[in-house]
């Protein structure tokens, strides 16, 4: 198996879909250099300037031409850059692509994987750091991904291009650099979580980035603590793997979960409400959540620290968890 | 234009075109302010028929169409059903969106019309994409889009964004401004600066053409040349044409907010119909447009009974074709 | 006690406030006629085109451009028409209104109340039904108000508008006509919800519309199966009244929280979660959502009602709370 | 511009202005590269300091400014204290956002500057939203606002939706486009259609100047007639400003997508330092364009060492500023 990062396993994913189907096509700013983070690189110069579209700076027009031309049968990859600059293109993710294929009574479809860049990245400030991920659970018609490892960044990549719903793909700019082993003879499909490590004390849920101070405050849990978490890699947030988590929640009777994002509001409320509602009874005590406070990401880096999920909390946590504290 | 210069079998077949939306759309608040059968906004292009007509009526029918919230005229000169059309509008089995869009979401892909749209402005983008497609897929693919759109919509971002697209990709696609001098119930002229839709486009690198918007006649053989050049190769080019809401923004509006008069000076004196009516009349009574409204109305009275008396949609409908992945249904309410 | 509408209760709010503070102005479209609900009707003659403003249709700039009066020290109601609309001004709102006091250190304020009416509307069809109000809660900076009453209406309006903080004010637009009391002089903090009906078996939140629903199945609740729940309407979201909520559900040990927002990341995964989290030990069965089923609201009407949380459904709910039902 | 035909006072403390500006901005980049003590992006201006010198020079103390995430050279020609922007930089106490914004949130609200913005175009509605509310204060405020952007940012709505809005309401306003060729890493005309950012705004109605945007004086000649039209009411207007980028798109960007030797000829023929400097000289070696280099570069230095002695704010400043109603912290997480 090779080891790839994250950034080289998304960027194989493309450039085999691209090979396989000539439908394909990505469009976005600045990609015949390579994108921003080098996402792209060499891409133009394999497929030419059609297939690796250099965009305007118009997020809007992006994301509903791209649209357009989904509707008319190619299979375009959108790059938003940053999640953050998504949100000048929010009336056409929402209210058209999502909304399309149900209004016109299912006469189209919007077969586009839409590329949003997630996540803090060393002092990048209050808008260019946000991870909106449970926006878009929110939004029927849309399917949510947040790739964690390259293997995720490969399989899901490759899983969402060939999928015909729209897919939020949710890469973290952290992680570009990550690197691990990539099957790329392995499909994972949308909906289907990972273990990444077994355990019988308490359920660890997380996704994206945080996955990896998940795995680091698993560590440090079983040597210093001999608590044994299960750490749960959702991968797709819509849709996602309640059969995995639920298993997992009633052999461990414990939940845990943890995100970068904005506690309040954030996807982690839809996990731990979905399980104190359907299997609450096989809870030996509450159910718990992690993430950013309601506040704002800034740009000094000892106060971007302070609203950034860690492996401490994670692990402060989860022994409390066991401990039955509250 | 010059009475006798224009075929007399197109211009007899576009008068029938126009005297059909205007009953289809007739026959439309009917059902909505008598029977209340319609129970969502309906915004009637009456008074507007010669933008679809004579433009939409140039399209090839793998053309590809994009509409927007006033878009029943565009929709039926493009060759939609009116019956599943008005099934649509009374959200009923065998609408052309199944009953789930209604009035604004209005679409039959089968003739390449890919919807109405109920964001002012949201179809430029999209059809500026879907030509893009057009462009994608190679020379062998003639097909062009058309877009059409208020003059309220060349106030919003996305005119400019899709505009400057169409002009950098080189993009087969006419864009129509249908200006009908109001924006809901304000005068657009009063929250636009500057001279207006065409000057933007031209700003914008379009090749721009201002038009009559009333004058169906001529707006066929301008979009007969404009669709032509984008044929060729011509790259993106503009329409304006003015025209006129006779009726209320939507069908329940009674539009007091205008000058008094201002609609029934445009009803006698600037009413397509009746100019393509007057063009074409020939002094021995043809044609008898008293009796092609009669016919057309019979018709589309005719198709708003049978549309009230189908079924509404199956219930599980509410959970079909939204996608592929993840039920919509799932438990977790 | 006065009778008034909803939608006259707001727009009084908004003139007394005009009278009172010449800082405040309304922006949107159309709303020298009136407003598109008639929420403005009069205000125009009263106050002038000034203060009662007529915007092009450009929600991102009536959005931005009532951003840079109000940090100028003008006080803007803002007029989004639908909320759906409001997907236009995303970035205005999130990345610009939201973050400009704490990315500028504290040197701005952005004293605004930005008006999306929210809901179902008789066959509006999925771009004009739209009930959003779980995304502003997730972001820091916003706080959001979602009046049921028309002394909601009335006494948030007054409220948020004298509050420096960006005010996301979500009516309800199928509640307009509702009429009900309106005491001018009681007046309402942001965050403070209110007990419409006390009872000991369950607690069942909500606010918006679905507080009438609730209402109304609260009643069939009493009088045919002898099940007495207290009814809280919440009135914000951010904050949302926690202490308000837990007192409720230490008492009745049951909490049921009923939306017209899709379930999947809607706020009642917040409510329930932070009930399960903070004092599940308390419960007597498990936290309970109603939402709407993650599809899109459709135009014709029997599709629609399949989406809207009736009050069969709250009651059916309660009930199989109730029995310990799962 | 004709040598002479100036005021050499001003022109000298414009060039001490640029040369100034040039300073502190190779210091930042030396703080993000050599040392490491910039962690986010930085966007520098070299080589585009007229356009700050020369227009926000022209400005009053308590006229209002809004910038771009390359809005270093703005701020310090608005008055800004070159320390507290440094510390701002190095996301320290006393920063002039407390540390919490950057380079690319850089405000100093005390002198009017209401922020760089992170967004591309996004300054464009809330400058006009400033011009608004000084419109509604009456004819005693007699400020004027000044928003600048690039040239990449004429491609998004908000610029066709703010000089709208500017036209319509009548707005004291001048937009800049400071136009540096660039979009990042693509050629801004690679990506535009049409005739540019004047064309645009011209059809938008506001008046508009084309400019030589490495000609200093020739800027500030222009900026004072403008700001002095818009005091008396002129309306809203518009000044295309044509600079280069002499340097990559960040601090770290090599920006080796560029012809070779582009950057090379125009730091050699067109900076706008050496022209001023070259247009002052009187021969007998004044102004000493060496010594003021020299001179900024031992200031800037020092506040570059005198910023990096600096704390790091306190821990719960990352809770503060959020908003007044309802815990930042709150216990939910
Ligand atoms: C983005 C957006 N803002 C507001 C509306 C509400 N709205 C519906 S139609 C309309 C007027 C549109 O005017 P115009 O573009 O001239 O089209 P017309 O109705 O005259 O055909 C408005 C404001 C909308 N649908 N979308
Ligand atoms: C809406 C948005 N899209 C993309 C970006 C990323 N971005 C930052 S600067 C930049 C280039 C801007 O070009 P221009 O407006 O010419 O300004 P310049 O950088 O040349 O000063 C881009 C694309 C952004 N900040 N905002
Ligand atoms: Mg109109
Ligand atoms: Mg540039």
């Amino acid at each position: 198996m090779e080891s790839l990062t994250y950034i080289e396993a998304g960027r194989r994913a493309v450039a085999e879909a691209m090979r396989a189907d000539k439908r394909v096509w990505c469009v976005g700013e600045d990609l015949g250099r390579g994108g921003v983070f080098g996402q792209y690189r060499g891409l133009r110069e394999e497929f030419g300037a059609d297939r690796i579209a250099d965009a305007p700076i118009s997020e809007a027009c992006i994301m509903g031409a791209a649209f357009g031309a989904a509707m008319m049968g190619t299979r375009p990859v959108v790059e938003m850059r940053f999640s953050d600059f998504a949100l000048c293109a929010v009336d056409e993710l929402v209210n058209q692509i999502a909304k399309a294929r149900f209004m016109f009574g299912g006469q189209s479809r919007a077969p586009m994987v839409i590329r949003q860049p997630i996540g803090m990245w060393r002092s990048s400030a209050a808008q260019h750091s946000q991870s909106l991920e449970s926006w878009y659970t929110h939004i029927p018609g849309l399917v949510v991904a947040c790739p964690a490892t390259p293997q995720d960044a490969y399989s899901l990549m490759q899983t969402a291009i060939t999928c015909d719903d729209p897919v939020v793909f949710m890469e973290h700019k952290n992680h570009w650099q990550t690197e691990g082993p990539v099957d790329t003879g392995r499909s994972v499909s949308l909906g289907e979580a990972e273990i990444l490590r077994t355990g019988s004390d308490v359920t660890l849920v997380s996704w994206s980035g945080t996955v990896h101070t998940a795995l680091d405050a698993a560590r440090h849990l079983a040597e210093d603590f001999e608590i044994e978490p299960e750490i749960i890699n959702l991968r797709t947030l819509w849709p996602w793997d309640k059969d995995t988590v639920f298993a997992s929640v009633e052999k461990t009777g414990r939940l845990l979960v943890a995100h970068e994002s904005v506690a309040v509001g954030g996807f982690g409320a839809e996990i731990a409400a979905s399980v104190a509602e359907r299997i609450g009874h096989v809870l030996k005590g509450p159910v718990r959540r992690l993430g950013a406070p309601r506040s704002l990401i800034a740009y000094a880096p000892n106060l971007e620290d302070q609203v950034r999920v860690s492996a401490d909390w994670i692990v402060e946590a989860a022994r409390d968890l066991v401990k039955g504290i509250r | 234009m010059a009475a006798g210069n224009f075929d007399r079998a197109t211009a007899l077949s576009m008068l029938k075109k126009m005297v059909r939306i205007r009953a289809f759309e007739e026959q439309a608040c009917l059902a909505a302010e008598r029977d209340r059968l319609v129970l969502g906004a309906i915004h009637p292009s009456i008074g507007q028929e010669a933008v679809a007509a004579g433009i939409v009526g140039a399209m090839r029918r793998d053309d590809v169409l994009l509409s927007t919230h006033r878009g029943h005229g565009h929709t039926l000169a493009k060759g939609a059903n009116p019956l599943a059309m008005m099934r649509e509008l009374l959200g009923r089995e065998g609408g052309c969106c199944g009953g789930k869009g209604g009035s604004m979401h209005i679409a039959d892909f089968s003739i390449g019309m890919l919807g109405a749209n109920g964001v002012v402005s949201a179809n430029i983008p999209i059809a500026a994409g879907a030509a893009h497609a057009i462009r994608l897929n190679g020379p062998d693919d003639d097909r062009i889009v058309v877009c059409i759109f208020g003059d309220g919509a060349v106030n919003r971002g996305p005119f400019l964004e899709g505009l400057n697209w169409a002009g950098i990709f080189h993009l087969p696609i006419l864009f129509v401004c249908e200006d009908n001098v109001y924006s809901a119930t304000t005068r657009t002229a009063e929250v636009t600066a500057g001279d207006g839709p065409g000057a933007r486009a031209a700003a914008l690198g379009l090749k721009v053409v201002e038009a009559d918007g009333n004058d169906a006649l001529a707006l066929h053989e301008t979009a007969n040349d404009l669709t032509a050049g984008l044929r060729a190769g011509s790259g993106p080019a503009f329409l304006h044409a003015r025209t006129y809401r006779q009726s209320g923004h939507t069908s329940f509006d009674p539009a007091a907010y205008r000058p008094a008069n201002e609609a029934d000076a445009m009803r006698q004196s600037n009413d397509p119909i009746h100019r393509l009516a007057a063009l074409l009349n020939d002094g021995s009574g043809s044609p008898d447009l008293e009796a092609l409204l009669g016919e057309a109305e019979a018709e589309m009275a005719g198709v708003l009974a049978e549309a009230a008396a189908t079924p509404f949609p199956a219930p599980e409908t509410a959970f079909s074709d939204v996608q592929d992945i993840g039920s919509p249904a799932a438990e977790a309410f």
